[in-house]
């Protein structure tokens, strides 16, 4: 049997008899959750290689499921994070309600995931990514509380993103009459030109939902803070990587028929530009470390649509290294908080402090995700940004380098904000108690850690792979060639980037690890958090005095007009509009038998009168 | 020869004379025998269905006479597959409705199971039918059927529910008359196949208005808005399970009649358009209007018209994608929505006023059963893999081959309105808490009932999973459908060979 | 308002019926192959039955007999079913005010000729004018009359109910053995006899007195269940 | 004259019709609701009737020694129809009727505007 549609029965058999082993006491169902997301990956890895395919026929539609390069690479970001987040998930879901739901869902995105991903006809690829969207729907609601709003708002948001999508597949279906993804693109060129605009955009808002570009973004914080943080790891970090997924092959495809610079990328620019700005600076003003996260994987992705619409080579580069390692980082932040919230049942700032002896492990693996997150070699993040800027200085988008830069310079403030709100500052009797989070939590976190690192160190690990998606999208033999693309490899050569000053950075970095363990040390006179006064300000009876309060008062003072009107604020007047002239149409069903009787005479009628005109006769 | 076509119509008969009989004998025969008729008609339909698959269309002339002179039945792939659809859910609404609240005294019980049986068998009977007066009277049985049925329980305001049924299933039958009264002035035989034939000859100006006449007065039984007012009070207040048989029999047998009307009666192209015109104005009106009901077996209704509409939508493209887009969705819908009248009436069970607010939470106390009404509702959504997508789709590519765009891109945004309302219910159930002074008393569905449920999930599962398992049969079923010269040959050479 | 916007839609419908009829012609034979020259061709060379209406009713669309029979049958239990009480609900009949001597006996005086009547109305269905529906209504108002007269007269229910699902039954099985003998259902199996005799026509004439009887019980329960409705 | 009849005859058919009908969508009490159904089933009958009617021709029953009288028979089809239409109407009727009496009892009223608890 092949082996591709054997991973996808092992998934779907796993979560089917996990769900059905939930209610059994014991560890079996931890231990069906693990073996159903490891064997298949493990199968995966061992048993696949790109270019496998696997064809059949089902209603009437051919399906065609094969491993890309561009495949492969995603693909690799999800096993990874999915199996870390499913080890994370066994020890951080203990004890809760409904495990059967979550182990259900959790191994159904991962599989659902990986048919996006190998999927090369658009029946199949809109099947998983439905698959996908339900799955993790349901895992948005999973907690019950006050998630009515939040999940109906991700899944009309998904809904609407779909069916735009649907629309577009059904669209090119009429043109083409083939579901073939391939076909798609390459008929793509003689569309005609509404159809070659109306097309990427349907696509795009499909894809733009998923990965929380601007105008549709308002679902993702609600929903990556009310869903469990094990999942939110493979929600932030992979979930919606297939938005960018998508992006990249279907309008990288399509697309390249425009010249660069042409307005239609220059839009999409701008809408990734628009989304890093406006995700950073809503990130500052968030308390909750939840939402901040959320709101910082907004940006992050942003810089990645950036990427995607400029469209050069290295832009794409720099879009995929930057996708790759935001799974990595953001996975980590995720399951930082989420330890934190086991340990402390908080997730705010306002609330926790000084968290750094408690958790030590957790706080290494935060800082190692923030200066990831913030782009400071030598972890990986940095060398995408460098990629990202130098592309765009490359094809002239100044104004969008300005934009990119201040939003990765204002994202250093919510970085900061994250790490000196758990872990530093005055340690609080009230988390006296708080230990570590358990290894099976801690493990995941650091090897995701580990991995940030690595790859900031040898970029060419996964710049390989990149590459070899590249070319698969058309861009000609760009393997081998790479680090041609970039200053930054033209300095340092193929695999071992930045190694000169690799040493140097460790040791800076060990210096201050040490510096702050040992200045937690001293001895100092011991006040509240919560004692302080603010400055000029009289502060009321039991005010929330944590210095963490209106951090970066300031700041955001001075973006406040930036940030006065959620868009949120217009999607829900919009909402309640249609909601209230439906409950006005509706009154044609008056209850009163004889008007319904009326109905009918009209419509004979009507049609009597209009026979002519509607029949033709 | 398994059987006859007729025995679908005249066992039922036969039991429903028998069954006040046996049931001074013993009283719980009342409940078992209807049971027994609607497997024997359940069996009856499959094999012959088989059987029509291997030899083709099977045409039964009754009391001798061949085709155009006497009433004769049709039982061809299309037909066959909708009655198969109806045979089923009956067989399925009797199971789920056998202990169905017991209190009920034995005389309703008697007369409740005697209409299930009479509604079946009169739904079939518009099916199979090939003659124009007969589906009339089979149109009224099952429409006198349905009325008993809204009006079962005394408490409720279903005696008003039934009026307004009533009132415009009588109106539907004036209609119905005078179009037969058209055609039959004006060619002078009542038999579908035989007006199929010479519809040529008739006067443009009768045949509009004869369709006209025709399609308001089916209409009415196939839900077309704005003739469907009748229909959510009747689905509210009849009992549960006639939810169920309305959206999965009765429904269906309307459909049928206006697309027979369509296809293979009048031969104007422009009744497509048509079709595709009032399809689309029904699937909007009926989901906009489904997004703010407070009561859940009213937006269940709501849907159900809506889902209607987009029936007529995909038939209105009139090519062979569309009918075997619409038929799929007939039959997904003959699926799915009477799981979720099923699982939906046990979950508002204890409660007086049926309202959405009342099932917050119950999720926990009825896993099984709310499980069923998940799977229900991300099944007619179109949620893949279960079934409601394939056909959703197969609308959609149905439609793009014929490009017309805008009304995917309507039958799309209607979509989204159809997930938000039945998500917001998903969530109620599963992911808020229970409210002891708001939600209902939890009530466990019986044990018939879950084997009910559980055949239909089963069956949408099996569907979403391995579509092939049926579009095979809808394949044939639409080439049938579009064969209009092959129904009238059938008809009446089939005829020739039996005259005495 | 309402009345003004339905005079005027009613006018054009009216308009339209009227313009489509009125140019249908009156009086003259509008089609040349229609059903109607082979029915009563054949009701008299094959069926031996002397009114057409009957053999047509009974023979070539006897299927829609039997589902109008069913229709009746179905219109009575959906009255007992819309109407049910529990029994201690029930009342006795109502009254608006007893009926005066003369109607009393004469009602007994007429109640044996309207149902010989009725009954001679059946059984010569297929002879004459009339048949199982006009003949059971006769009996039924036969039934109405003593009703009205006598506000202790009563009906059995299970008399009725015995009589109608007899007569229901023997019709489908009449069906079932013509299926069983000629191949189709209401197939005639019996000698068909010779025209205008009593016994002709086959089945027609059995038929036709099975729902002579069902009609007659249905009216008759059907007035009596409505009797018995107290305000 | 003869034109006459023929628009006497069918008007007077469409107009039953139409005064049922309006009965259905103006009159307010249910039981004059049901009749009005009932009037509109009345004109249809009668129309069916006329369709068949065939100038100076016979009832369609044959008498000894009129065997060949076909050709001057009405048409039979449509009487049999209207036999079977009038027993349905009939039968509509008794269920409209048993509705209003259930209706009156639960609502203590015949005014079909008052008896809108279902809407929406």
């Amino acid at each position: 049997m092949n082996t591709i549609i054997l991973i996808f029965i092992i998934f779907l058999a796993g979560a089917i008899l996990t769900f059905l082993a939930s209610n059994i006491k014991g560890l079996l169902k931890e231990v069906l959750f693990l073996a159903s997301v490891i064997v298949p990956v493990v199968m995966f890895f061992t048993g696949v290689k790109a270019g496998d395919s696997f064809n059949f026929h089902l209603a009437g539609f051919a399906f065609q499921w094969e491993i890309t390069p561009l495949g492969y690479l995603f693909a690799l970001i999800v096993t990874g994070l999915g199996v870390m987040a499913a080890i994370y998930a066994v020890s951080a879901m203990q004890k809760t309600k409904n495990l059967g739901l979550f182990y259900f869902n959790f191994i159904l995105s991962i599989m659902s995931m990986l048919g996006i991903l190998f999927s090369r006809d658009l029946v199949s690829f809109f099947i998983f990514w439905e698959i996908m969207t339900w799955s993790s729907y349901l895992m948005v609601v999973y907690q019950g509380k006050d998630v009515q709003k939040v999940g109906i708002k991700y899944f009309i948001f998904s809904a609407i993103g779909a069916y735009a999508m649907l629309m577009a597949i059904v669209m090119v279906y009429s043109l083409t009459g083939s579901m073939m993804i391939d076909k798609m693109i390459q008929s793509y060129a003689g569309f005609a030109f509404n159809m070659q605009i109306i097309i990427p955009i349907l696509f795009l808002i499909g894809f733009g939902v998923k990965s929380a570009m601007m105008p549709l973004h308002v679902w993702a914080p609600g929903a990556y803070s009310h869903s469990p943080m094990a999942f939110t790891s493979l929600f932030s970090g992979a979930l919606s990587k297939m938005g960018i997924y998508g992006m990249v092959i279907v309008m990288a495809g399509m697309i390249a028929y425009f010249p660069e610079g042409h307005w239609f990328r220059i839009v999409i620019a701008w809408l990734g530009g628009i989304t890093a700005v406006g995700g950073t600076l809503w990130a500052i003003a968030q308390d909750d470390a939840k939402k901040l996260l959320a709101y910082s994987s907004v940006a992050q992705l942003g810089y990645i649509i950036v990427g995607v619409g400029i469209g050069t080579p290295l832009a794409m580069l720099a879009a995929l290294f930057m996708a790759v390692m935001h799974a990595l980082f953001k996975g980590t932040l995720f399951m930082a908080v989420g330890a934190i919230e086991k340990q402390t049942g908080t997730s705010n700032f306002t609330e926790v402090t000084g968290l750094i002896r408690k958790m030590p492990l957790t706080f290494l693996a935060s800082l190692m995700g923030i200066i990831a997150l913030a782009g400071i070699p030598p972890l990986g993040g940095f060398v995408g940004k460098w990629m990202l800027y130098e592309s765009l200085i490359g094809s002239d988008h100044y104004l969008l380098v300005i934009v990119i830069f201040f939003s990765s310079t204002a994202a250093f403030l919510y970085c900061y904000k994250f790490l000196f709100g758990f872990f530093l500052g005055q340690e609080e009797k009230e988390w006296e108690h708080v230990k570590e989070a358990p290894v099976l939590m801690v493990i995941p976190m650091i090897i995701l850690a580990g991995g940030t690192f690595l790859l900031g160190t040898f970029p060419g690990l996964v710049i390989k792979p990149i590459s070899a998606g590249l070319e698969q999208l058309g861009y000609a033999a760009t393997q081998g060639k790479y680090w041609e693309m970039s200053m930054l490899f033209n300095e340092w050569g193929d695999q071992v980037v930045l190694e000169p000053i690799l040493y140097a950075i460790i040791a800076v970095f060990a210096f201050f690890l040490v510096f702050l363990l040992i200045k937690n040390h001293k001895n100092t006179r011991y006040v509240s958090t919560k004692d302080i006064s603010t400055s000029g300000e009289v502060p009321k009876e039991h005010e929330n005095l944590t210095f963490i309060q209106n951090f970066f008062q300031p700041f955001l003072r001075a973006v406040e007009p930036l940030m006065k009107r959620q868009i949120d604020f217009y999607y829900n007047g919009f909402g309640k509009g249609i909601e209230a002239l439906f409950d006005f149409t509706r009154r044609i069903y008056t209850g009163n038998g004889q008007t319904y009787a009326l109905y009918a005479i009209i419509f004979v009628v009507i049609f009597l009168l209009l026979k002519t005109t509607l029949f033709g006769i | 020869m398994v059987g006859s076509p007729v025995l679908l119509i005249a066992v039922p008969l036969l039991a429903a004379f028998v069954i006040p009989l046996i049931g001074m004998i013993w009283k719980e025969l009342v409940r078992i025998v209807p049971g027994l008729v609607l497997a024997y008609m359940l069996v009856l339909s499959v094999t012959l269905l088989v059987e029509v698959n291997q030899n083709g269309t099977i045409v039964e002339t009754i009391a001798g006479w061949k085709a155009p002179w006497g009433i004769n039945l049709v039982y061809s792939n299309l037909t066959g597959l909708l009655a198969t659809i109806i045979t089923t859910l009956g067989f399925l609404v009797w199971m789920f409705s056998y202990r169905f609240k017991r209190n009920v005294d034995f005389e309703p019980a008697k007369k409740y199971f005697i209409f299930l049986m009479m509604l079946v068998a009169g739904a079939t009977g518009i099916v199979i039918t090939g003659d124009i007066f007969n589906q009339f009277v089979f149109i009224e049985i099952t429409g006198i059927s349905a009325y008993a049925l809204t009006a079962f329980y005394t408490g409720r305001n279903s005696a008003e529910a039934a009026f307004k049924y009533l009132m415009m299933g009588s109106l539907a039958s004036s209609f119905l008359l005078i179009a037969i009264a058209i055609i039959y002035s004006q060619l002078g035989t009542l038999n579908m196949a035989e007006i199929a034939s010479k519809m040529h000859t008739m006067d443009p100006v009768f045949k509009v208005i004869a369709l006209i006449f025709f399609i308001t007065g089916i209409g009415i039984e196939a839900e077309i808005f704005p003739l469907n007012g009748w229909a959510p009070d009747a689905y509210t207040e009849a009992p549960g399970p006639i939810g169920a048989a309305f959206a999965g029999v009765v429904v269906k047998a309307g459909i049928y009649a206006v697309i027979r009307m369509v296809f293979t009666l009048f031969d104007i192209p422009a009744a497509h358009d048509f079709l595709i015109t009032i399809g689309l104005i029904t699937l909007i009106v009926a989901e906009s209007t489904a997004l703010r009901q407070e009561k859940l077996k009213r937006m269940l209704a709501y849907s159900s018209i809506g889902q209607m509409g987009l029936v007529l939508v995909a038939f209105g493209i009139g090519t062979h994608a569309g009918v075997f887009a619409a038929l799929f969705l007939m039959l997904n819908h003959a699926v799915i929505k009477p799981l979720l009248f099923f699982s939906g009436s046990y979950l508002v069970f204890n409660s007086k006023e049926k309202r959405i607010s009342e099932v917050n939470g119950l999720g926990k106390f009825m896993p099984y059963t709310a499980g069923l009404f998940a799977l229900g509702s991300f099944a007619i959504v179109g949620l893949p893999p279960f079934a409601g997508f394939w056909s959703k789709l197969s609308v959609l590519t149905a439609a793009a081959d014929e490009g017309l765009l805008l009304v995917i891109a309507l039958v799309l945004i209607v979509s989204v309105i159809e997930i938000v309302y039945y998500f917001r219910v998903v969530n109620r159930i599963f992911f808020q808490e229970y409210n002891k002074e708001e939600s209902v008393v939890p009530h466990k569905p019986r044990f018939n009932a879950i084997i009910a449920m559980t055949v239909l999930a089963i069956l949408i599962l099996v569907i979403g999973f391995y579509p092939d398992a049926v579009t095979g049969m809808l394949h044939s079923a639409s080439s049938d459908l579009l064969d209009k010269s092959g129904y009238i040959d059938n008809v009446l050479q089939v005829g020739q060979s039996l005259i005495r | 308002m309402r009345k003004f916007l339905v005079i005027l839609i009613l006018a054009v419908l009216g308009f339209y019926l009227f313009e489509a009829f009125s140019g249908l012609g009156l009086g003259f034979p509008r089609f040349e192959h229609g059903v109607k020259d082979y029915y009563l061709d054949k009701t008299v060379s094959e069926l031996h039955v002397a009114n057409t209406v009957t053999s047509i009713v009974v023979s070539f669309r006897g299927f829609d007999t039997l589902g109008e029979v069913t229709v009746l049958f179905l219109a009575v239990s959906a009255l007992g079913s819309v109407l049910y009480k529990r029994r201690h609900d029930v009342g006795s009949r109502s009254i608006l005010f007893a009926s005066s001597g003369i109607v009393r006996s004469g009602s007994k005086l007429l109640f044996p000729a309207i149902i010989l009547l009725g009954v001679y109305i059946f059984i010569h269905g297929h002879l004459t004018p009339g048949g199982g529906f006009q003949g059971g209504a006769i009996i039924a108002t036969g039934f109405l009359l003593m009703l009205l007269a006598y506000e202790n007269f009563r009906v059995s229910h299970h008399v009725l109910s015995y009589v109608e699902s007899l007569a229901g039954i023997i019709f489908v099985v009449i069906g079932l053995l013509g299926f069983i003998d000629g191949g189709t259902f209401l197939q005639n199996f019996l000698p068909s006899g010779i025209l205008n005799e009593l016994f002709s026509g086959g089945v027609i004439g059995i038929i036709y007195v099975m729902v002579g009887f069902k009609v007659a019980a249905e009216l008759t329960g059907l007035i009596y269940s409505v009797l018995h409705e107290k305000d | 004259m003869y034109k006459f009849l023929e628009y006497g005859v069918y008007g007077a058919s469409i107009l039953l019709i139409l005064i049922g009908l309006y009965a259905v969508l103006t009159k307010k009490s249910l039981i004059k609701i049901v009749i009005g159904l009932s009037i509109i089933d009345g004109g249809i009958h009668l129309l069916l009737i006329t369709i068949g009617y065939l100038r100076q021709g016979t009832a369609p029953i044959f008498s000894p020694g009129f065997e060949n009288a076909a050709a001057k028979m009405v048409d039979p089809v449509p009487q049999a129809l209207v036999l079977t239409a009038i027993v349905i109407g009939f039968g509509v009727t008794a269920v409209a009727l048993s509705l209003v009496i259930r209706l009156y009892r639960h609502h203590r009223t015949l005014q079909i505007d008052e008896i809108k608890s279902l809407k929406w």
